[in-house]
C-alpha cells in the first residue's frame, strides 16, 4: 500500500506530532506493508502543489496533506481526483477534491484562551501583540484576538509585531528583546500566536529580568505544557491540539475508506472535522502531561 | 600555458579517452548527465516516462525557467538581480489584488507588466546611474519590494474571486499541453533569439565580458546594463502573474525561492554550451535538470531530505567533468 | 579635421596626472607623442578619446567646443582609441571584437552572423595582409600579439578620422610592428590622423610628422619630427642631458660558477638539448612569436608544463615541482603581462612590493610588521624610481611604466641574495627611456653581485645592450649562440627569421 | 626625477565641497551614515542609547557579525560560500543533538567544530581539487547539508534537555555583558588580526586578488582558497552553536536566513574602508549597520513591513555616496 505524505512544513512541530500519531497508529495496527513517502514542502505553496501533483502521477494508493493551504493547489488536487486517488487533509481546509478535512477550530481555540490571557489581567494593563498572517491559522488567531480586544478598552497594545515566519524562533526572540528595552516592565502580558514563539518569549523575558508578565500561546506542544506547568513560570496557558489524534484519526479512515473500501459518506462525519482542543492553564496542565 | 603548445593544439584537438575532443566534453557533459539522469528515471521509475507526467515536469519548471532567462540577461551583463524573487512575488500579489477588485485581466496584466518595469528601472537607475553595484541594490530593492509585497496583502494571501480566464493560464491546457509550457517556450525562444541573434544581445554580452572594450567600441554601457536589469524584472513579472495563476492565489513571499533557485538554474546552465558564459538554452537545460531530478526522485518516493542531498550529489556530479576539464569563471 | 585641447587639467586623488595642457591634433599628420612613464600620456588620449572627463579645459573639433563623455561620444566624432591596457571582450570571437558596435545587420536588429566573419575577415585582410588570425575563436584563445591586431583593426574599421595607439608596439613581435609601422605611414595620405604614444624614440622620430613631449603631466614643446633629434627628445622628456648613452654597455662578463645547468629539456613542443647558465651572466633569448623563447624561459620558474628533462642549480640537482620550490632553490620571475601574471590592481604598492617575501617585514612568527614592511617598500621604491605618491597608492591607479617598476620590484623587495638566477620577459615593455636605463643598471648590479640572468626580450636593442651573449630560437629550438662580439641588431634578425626550416 | 610633482600632488588633494579629500568620502562615507543612523536614533528613539539596548544590539548581531567575518575570508579568496546558512542549521542541531544525547559540552563542541572542519574540507575539496566553482559547489553542499540537517533531526525542532552550561554561552553574561558579545569580539579581532596582519591573511587575499599572479609569486593558491572556506566553515558552525544556545533549542532551518544576510554584511563592508574588497572591520560595521537599523526601527514601534522598506531605502543611502565616487566591484 503506497501512501504519499504531503508536508507544508515539516520543520513545524505540529505537523511532526500529527505524523507521530500515525506512526504511532501503524505500530500499534501492525500495518508493515504500508509505504510512505514523506514529501516536505518546505513552506512553499508551490512546492505543495508539485508535490501532490508528482504523487498523483506516481499513483499511489492515498495521499495526505498536513497544514498545507490547499485553496493555492487546486490544480494538483484536479489531478488526483483524475487519478481517482483519494486525498486526506490534516488542517489545511476544505477544499473541492480532498475527502475530509481534519481541523481544530482555530476561532474557538483563540477566543479560549485570549479570553483567559485578558480575564488574567484583570482587564487592564499593556499587551504585546504578537501576529503572524501568513498561516491561516495563527491569522485567524490574531483576528479573534483583535475583535475580543474591543471590548476590552483598558488593556492598550504597546507594539504589535508580526513575525517573520523563517527564522520565526530568532525574530520574535530579537523582537522581544527590543520590546523589553523599550517598555521594561510596563510589559503585562504576550501574546503569541503559537507555543513557540510564546516560549521565546518568556526566554526574553526571564533574561531580562522582568518577573511578573502573563503569556500566552496555542497548540499544546508537550514543552509549552511542561512550560505552564512550571509553577513559578510565566507561561500560564496554552491550547492543547489533539495532533497526535488526527494522525491515528487519518490512518483509521484510510483504512476504512481505502482498504476496506467503506462508501466515504458513510465513514466520514462531515467535509471538515473539528477535535476537540481544551485550554490548557496553570491548574489543569497536569492532566495533559 | 605557452605559446609553444598553442598553435600545435589549433588543428590538433586535445582529446579526452582519445577519440571525444575536450571543448565536446566542456559543452556537453553536463548536458549529457542530464540525458543520462533521463534514461536511469525512465528505467527505474515506473510512471516517469509517460505523457502525462513529462507534462508535468514542462509545467513545474515553466515559472523557474522563466526567471532563470530573466536572470541569464543579468548575468550576460555582469549584473546579478538579487530582488528577483520579490519581484516575482510583487506580480504575483498585484495582479490577483487587482482582479479582486474588480479590474479586467487585460488591464491587471499590464499592471503588472508595468509594475514590473519599474522595478528594473529602478533597479537599473541605481547601477547605471547611481552607481551602486548591482549586488547591494538590488539587496536593499528586494528588503523595499518584501515591505510593498505584504504591506499591500497585509501578509494574508489572497484567495477567491479570481476570473476563470486568469487561472486558465496557470492551470489550463491548449491541446493536452498546459498553457504554461507555451509561455515557457515562448520565452527561452524569444530570450534565446534576443540574446543570440540580436544586436541589442551581443550589446548585452560585451558589456558584461569587458566594459572598457565595450565602451571603446562604441557601446552605451549603462544603457544596456540598464536594459539587462529591466528584462529581468520583466521576465519575473511574468513569471510571478502565472505563478499566482497557477496557485489561484496570491502569496507574497511566494517568490522567495526563485531567487536561489533562479540562480541555481543559471549556474548549471553556466556549465554547459559555452563554459563560463550565462546562456538562455543553458539556463532553460539548467531548469529542465532541477525539474527533472525533483520529479523522478519524488515518483521514486524518495523522502524529501534524501532527494535534497542525492540532488545536490547530482549536480556535483555533473559539473565535476566539466569542472576538471576547464576553468569556470562564474562571476 | 581639427582637434583642438585647451588647458586640460586631469586631478586624480593624490596626483595631478594633466596640468593646463594644450595640444592639437589633425587628421593629416602622425603625431607622436612622448614622456616618461607617468607623465600623463595615457591621460591626455583617454581624455581625447572621451575615456576621461578632464578636471577642467576644453576640446574644440574644428573650432566647434564638443563635450567627449564617452567613447562612444568621441567614435561619433571619429576618434578611434586603442587603448594601453589591452581591451577586447574575451568571450567573443576575434571578427564579433572586430566588429563590436558596428555589426552587419537584418532589419536593424538581426546579426548577420555569415557576414560578419567575412567582413572581419576583409579588414583584417586590407590592414594586415600578411597576418594570419583565426577570427571565429574566442580571443581569449589567441597570443596576445593576435589580440593587440585585432583591437587595432577594430579602431581602423570605420569612419575613423583620427585614431589614437596608446603603445601599439610594446607587446608586438617584430613582424607585426613592422606592418602596423606601414600602416602607420598609410593612414594620414587616406584622411586618416594618428596619435601615436611610444617608448622607441627611434620609432616615434621615424613615424611622426610632428612631436609633442610632455612632462610631469604639463606640455613641454611641439615641433615637427625633422627639427628635433632623439637626442633633444631624451633631453625634454628627462630635463637632463640625453648625451651619455642612456642604455650604458654591459661589462665583459665576468666567469662566475654555473648556477643553473640544464639538460634534455621539453616543454610542449620546445625541446632544448642543454643549456647553462653562470653566475654574473646574462643571457638573452630572442625568437620570433612562436619561437619557443618565452615559454622555455617561463617554464624554468613554472615547470608545470614540462615533459622531461633535469635541471642543476647552483651544483644541486633539482626535483621539478611547483613553482614555490622553483623560487626556494633560487630561481625568479619577471613576468610579461604584468596586470594578468604579476600584479594586484588593487592592492597598494607596499602590498604588491611585498608578495613574494612578505617573510622580510614580519615580526617573524608570520605576523606582518607595517613599519618594516614600509621600510623595505620604500628602500625598493627609492631603488626603481617609482613614481607615486607614496607606497599605500592603489598599484591601478599607477602608469604603465611604474607599474612594471613594481613587478620587478617584488623580486628585490627583501631578496637580497636569495636568488641566483632571475629570469626577465619583456622587462621594459611600456617603460620609458630614462626607466629602461634604470632597469638595465639594476640588472647588471644583480649580475655583478653573482647572480645570473637570462632576459627574453624582443627589442633587439635592448638585448644587444645587456646581454653578454644571445640565443636564438627558431621554430621552438635554440639555435647557435651569438657571442657579444657578434652582436648586431642585423645578426639577430637572420638568427631569428630561420635560416633554419 | 619624480619629486617634483610627488611633493606637490600628494597635498593638492582631490576635495569633495572643497574640504573633504575624496578618498574619505571613499572609504568613510558608509561609516558616517552609521554615526548619522546613531545619532538620530538616539535623539528621536527613547531608548536607544541605553548600555541595555546597546548591549541588545550587541547581542543580536552577533551570531550574524561571526558568520560574516567568516564570508569574509571567502569573499577575500574570491571563493563564494552559499552553503554558509545550513552549515550554521548544521551546528545548530548537532551539538544540542549530542548534548540532549548525554554528551558532555565539551565534547559536543568538539563535535561542532570537526563537523565544520569537514564541511569546509567538503567545499574546498570540490572547488580546489575537483575544480567546481564554489558558486555551483556550495550550492550543492548546501541542499546535502539541508537534507542532512533535516534528517539529523527528523524534522523538527529540538526543545529542553540542554545543560545550563550550553545556554549560558547564548544567554548569559559576564559582567554585564552579554557572553555572546565577547564571543563576536573575539572573532572580530581575530580575524581582523589574521587578514590584517599575518601572511597566511595577506596570502588569501593575494589568492583572491590575482590568483595567476600569487601562483607566480610561489603562493600556493590551493591551499590558500581551501584555507579560506574552511575558516568560512569554522566560523559558520561557532555562530550556529551561538544560534542554538541562544534560542535555547536547536533548528534545522535556523541557519537558513544567514547566508543573505551575512552576504549583506559583507556587501556593505565592501562600501568602506578599502571601497571593492571585503575587510573584516568592514563586515563589522556591515552586520552593526544592519543591527542599528533594525534595533532603532522596531524601537521606534515600526511596523514590520514598512521597517524592511525603510531598511532598504536606508542602505542606498548609505552606499550611494561612495558609489558614486568610486568604481565598487563587489565580485
Ligand atoms: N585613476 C587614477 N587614479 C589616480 N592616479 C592616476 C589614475 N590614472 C592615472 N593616474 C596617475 O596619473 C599620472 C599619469 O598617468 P598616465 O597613465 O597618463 O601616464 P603615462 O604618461 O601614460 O605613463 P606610461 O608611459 O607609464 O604609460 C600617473 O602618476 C598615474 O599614477
Ligand atoms: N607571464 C606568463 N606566464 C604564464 N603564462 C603566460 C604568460 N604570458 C602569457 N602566457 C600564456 O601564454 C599564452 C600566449 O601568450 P603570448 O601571446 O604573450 O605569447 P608568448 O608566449 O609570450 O610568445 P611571444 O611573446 O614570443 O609571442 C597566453 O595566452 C597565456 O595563456
Ligand atoms: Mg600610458
Ligand atoms: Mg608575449
Amino acid at each position: 500500500f503506497e501512501l504519499a505524505w504531503v508536508h507544508a512544513n515539516a520543520a513545524a512541530q505540529s505537523e511532526q506530532r500529527v505524523k507521530a500519531g500515525f506512526d504511532a497508529w501503524l505500530a500499534e495496527t501492525g500495518k508493515t506493508d504500508w509505504n510512505v513517502s514523506l514529501l516536505d514542502s518546505g513552506g512553499s505553496g508551490e512546492a505543495t502543489a508539485s508535490n501532490i501533483q508528482d504523487a498523483a502521477s506516481r499513483g499511489v494508493n492515498a495521499i495526505v496533506i498536513t497544514m498545507a493551504d490547499l485553496r493555492a493547489s487546486r490544480a494538483a488536487l484536479d489531478a488526483a481526483k483524475a487519478a481517482n486517488i483519494p486525498v486526506f487533509a490534516v488542517d489545511s481546509g476544505y477544499t473541492d477534491g480532498v475527502l475530509v478535512d481534519i481541523t481544530t477550530n482555530n476561532w474557538a481555540m483563540s477566543s479560549d484562551v485570549s479570553v483567559y490571557l485578558l480575564d488574567q489581567m484583570g482587564g487592564k494593563g499593556n499587551l504585546i501583540f504578537l501576529r503572524m498572517a501568513e498561516h491561516h491559522g495563527t491569522r485567524k488567531r490574531g483576528d479573534v484576538m483583535e475583535t475580543v480586544l474591543k471590548e476590552y478598552p483598558d488593556v492598550k497594545v504597546l507594539a504589535e509585531h508580526n513575525i517573520d515566519y523563517t527564522a520565526f524562533f530568532e525574530d520574535t526572540n530579537k523582537t522581544m528583546e527590543d520590546y523589553v528595552a523599550r517598555f521594561g516592565n510596563e510589559i503585562n502580558a504576550v501574546w503569541a500566536p503559537w507555543d513557540e514563539p510564546a516560549q521565546a518569549a518568556v526566554n526574553v523575558l526571564n533574561a531580562a529580568g522582568l518577573k511578573d508578565v502573563k503569556v500566552i500561546g496555542i497548540d499544546g506542544h508537550p514543552q509549552a505544557i511542561a512550560e505552564v506547568c512550571k509553577p513559578d513560570s510565566q507561561m500560564i496557558a496554552t491550547v492543547s491540539q489533539p495532533f497526535e489524534k488526527m494522525g491515528a484519526q487519518v490512518g483509521e479512515w484510510i483504512q476504512e475508506i481505502v482498504i476496506d473500501k467503506k462508501s466515504a459518506d458513510d465513514v466520514l462525519p462531515a467535509k471538515t472535522v473539528y477535535m476537540d482542543a481544551p485550554l490548557v492553564t496553570k491548574k489543569n496542565c497536569k492532566d495533559f502531561m | 600555458m605557452s605559446d609553444l603548445t598553442h598553435s600545435a593544439s589549433a588543428d590538433r584537438r586535445d582529446t579526452v579517452f582519445g577519440i571525444i575532443p575536450k571543448d565536446y566534453v566542456q559543452r556537453y557533459s553536463t548536458l549529457v548527465v542530464l540525458v543520462l539522469m533521463f534514461v536511469v528515471f525512465t528505467v527505474t521509475v515506473d510512471k516517469f516516462l509517460t505523457p502525462q507526467n513529462l507534462l508535468n515536469i514542462a509545467q513545474q519548471i515553466s515559472m523557474l525557467t522563466i526567471v532563470g532567462a530573466g536572470l541569464t540577461f543579468g548575468f550576460a551583463a555582469k549584473e546579478m538581480d538579487l530582488s528577483v524573487g520579490f519581484t516575482v512575488g510583487l506580480a504575483g500579489v498585484l495582479v490577483p489584488l487587482m482582479l479582486v477588485a474588480g479590474w479586467s485581466l487585460p488591464v491587471a496584466l499590464i499592471v503588472g507588466l508595468v509594475a514590473g518595469f519599474l522595478v528594473g528601472a529602478l533597479n537599473a537607475g541605481l547601477v547605471t546611474l547611481v552607481g551602486i553595484p548591482s549586488l547591494i541594490a538590488t539587496l536593499a530593492t528586494g528588503s523595499i519590494l518584501f515591505g510593498v509585497n505584504f504591506l499591500l496583502t497585509g501578509g494574508r494571501a489572497i484567495y477567491g474571486g479570481l476570473p476563470d480566464s486568469f487561472l486558465w493560464l496557470g492551470q489550463g491546457r491548449i491541446m493536452g499541453v498546459p498553457v504554461l509550457a507555451y509561455f515557457m517556450i515562448a520565452a527561452v525562444a524569444l530570450a534565446w533569439f534576443v540574446m543570440e541573434r540580436t544586436i541589442f544581445g551581443r550589446y548585452i554580452y560585451a558589456v558584461g565580458g569587458n566594459q572598457k572594450a565595450a565602451e571603446l567600441s562604441g557601446v552605451k554601457v549603462r544603457r544596456y546594463k540598464a536594459a539587462a536589469l529591466i528584462v529581468c524584472a520583466l521576465f519575473a513579472v511574468v513569471a510571478g502573474t502565472l505563478l499566482s495563476a497557477r496557485l489561484g492565489s496570491g502569496q507574497p513571499n511566494a517568490g522567495e525561492r526563485y531567487l536561489l533557485d533562479g540562480l541555481a538554474t543559471v549556474f548549471i546552465g553556466m556549465t554547459m554550451l559555452r563554459p563560463g558564459t550565462a546562456t538562455v538554452l543553458g539556463t532553460f537545460f539548467g531548469a529542465l535538470f532541477i525539474g527533472v531530478i525533483n520529479n523522478g526522485l519524488n515518483l521514486m518516493g524518495m523522502d524529501t531530505y534524501i532527494q535534497s542531498i542525492v540532488k545536490g550529489v547530482i549536480i556535483l556530479v555533473a559539473v565535476a567533468v566539466v569542472s576538471r576539464s576547464t576553468k569556470l569563471n562564474l562571476l | 579635421m581639427e582637434i583642438v585641447l585647451s588647458d586640460i587639467t586631469m586631478q586624480f586623488p593624490g596626483t595631478r596626472a594633466l596640468d593646463g595642457v594644450n595640444a592639437t591634433f589633425c587628421t593629416d599628420e602622425v603625431h607622436g607623442l612622448i614622456g616618461e612613464n607617468g607623465a600623463g600620456k595615457s591621460t591626455l588620449v583617454n581624455v581625447l578619446g572621451g575615456s576621461l572627463l578632464p578636471t577642467s579645459g576644453t576640446v574644440q573639433i574644428d573650432g566647434r567646443a564638443v563635450r567627449l563623455s564617452s567613447p562612444h561620444d568621441a567614435l561619433l566624432q571619429g576618434i578611434a582609441h586603442v587603448s594601453q591596457e589591452g581591451s577586447l571582450v574575451q568571450g567573443l570571437s576575434g571578427a564579433e571584437n572586430i566588429l563590436l558596435g558596428a555589426e552587419p545587420r537584418r532589419m536593424g536588429v538581426v546579426i548577420r552572423a555569415g557576414s560578419l566573419n567575412a567582413q572581419a575577415q576583409a579588414l583584417l585582410s586590407r590592414w594586415f595582409p600578411q597576418v594570419q588570425i583565426d577570427l571565429r575563436r574566442p580571443v581569449g584563445d589567441l597570443p596576445m600579439a593576435d589580440r593587440k591586431v585585432i583591437e587595432i583593426v577594430r579602431a581602423l574599421r570605420g569612419a575613423a578620422r583620427l585614431v589614437i595607439l596608446d603603445e601599439p608596439t610594446a607587446t608586438l613581435p617584430a613582424r607585426e610592428k613592422e606592418q602596423l609601422w606601414g600602416i602607420i605611414r598609410s593612414l594620414p595620405q587616406q584622411g586618416v590622423g594618428v596619435v601615436l604614444i611610444s617608448h622607441f624614440l627611434s620609432e616615434i622620430k621615424a613615424l611622426s610628422d610632428r612631436i609633442s613631449v610632455l612632462r610631469d603631466g604639463k606640455h613641454v614643446r611641439t615641433a615637427p619630427a625633422s627639427e628635433l633629434s632623439e637626442h633633444d627628445l631624451v633631453d625634454m622628456m628627462l630635463r637632463r642631458s640625453g648625451g651619455a648613452n642612456l642604455h650604458g654597455t654591459t661589462a665583459a662578463k665576468i666567469q662566475g660558477e654555473v648556477v643553473l645547468n640544464l639538460r634534455d629539456w621539453q616543454v610542449g613542443s620546445v625541446k632544448v638539448p642543454n643549456f647553462h647558465l653562470h653566475a654574473g651572466e646574462i643571457v638573452g633569448l630572442i625568437g620570433l612569436t612562436g619561437a619557443g623563447h618565452t615559454g622555455f624561459a617561463r617554464s624554468l620558474h613554472n615547470p608545470a608544463g614540462v615533459q622531461c628533462g633535469s635541471l642543476v642549480v647552483a651544483g644541486k640537482p633539482l626535483k621539478l615541482g611547483s613553482v614555490a620550490q622553483m623560487q626556494a632553490a633560487g630561481i625568479a620571475l619577471v613576468p610579461d603581462h604584468r596586470m594578468e601574471y604579476a600584479l594586484v590592481g588593487e592592492w597598494n604598492l607596499r602590498e604588491n612590493l611585498a608578495m613574494v617575501h612578505p617573510q622580510h617585514g614580519t615580526f617573524g612568527a608570520g605576523v606582518l610588521s607595517i613599519r618594516r614592511e614600509e621600510t623595505e617598500a620604500q628602500r625598493v621604491m627609492g631603488l626603481l624610481n617609482v613614481k607615486a605618491h607614496g607606497s599605500g597608492q592603489l598599484l591601478k591607479t599607477l602608469s604603465g611604466g611604474n607599474k612594471q617598476k613594481i613587478s620587478i620590484g617584488k623580486w628585490l623587495y627583501g631578496a637580497e641574495g636569495r636568488y641566483r638566477v632571475m629570469i626577465f620577459i619583456e622587462p621594459t615593455e611600456g617603460v620609458d627611456i630614462g626607466a629602461k636605463a634604470e632597469i638595465y643598471a639594476e640588472m647588471r648590479r644583480l649580475a655583478a653581485s653573482g647572480v645570473g640572468i637570462i632576459i627574453a626580450s624582443s627589442d633587439l636593442l635592448e638585448i644587444e645592450a645587456i646581454a653578454h651573449r644571445v640565443i636564438p630560437f627558431t621554430h621552438q629550438r635554440p639555435g647557435p649562440e651569438i657571442p657579444q662580439s657578434g652582436f648586431s641588431e642585423s645578426a639577430f634578425i637572420t638568427a631569428i627569421s630561420g635560416a633554419a626550416a
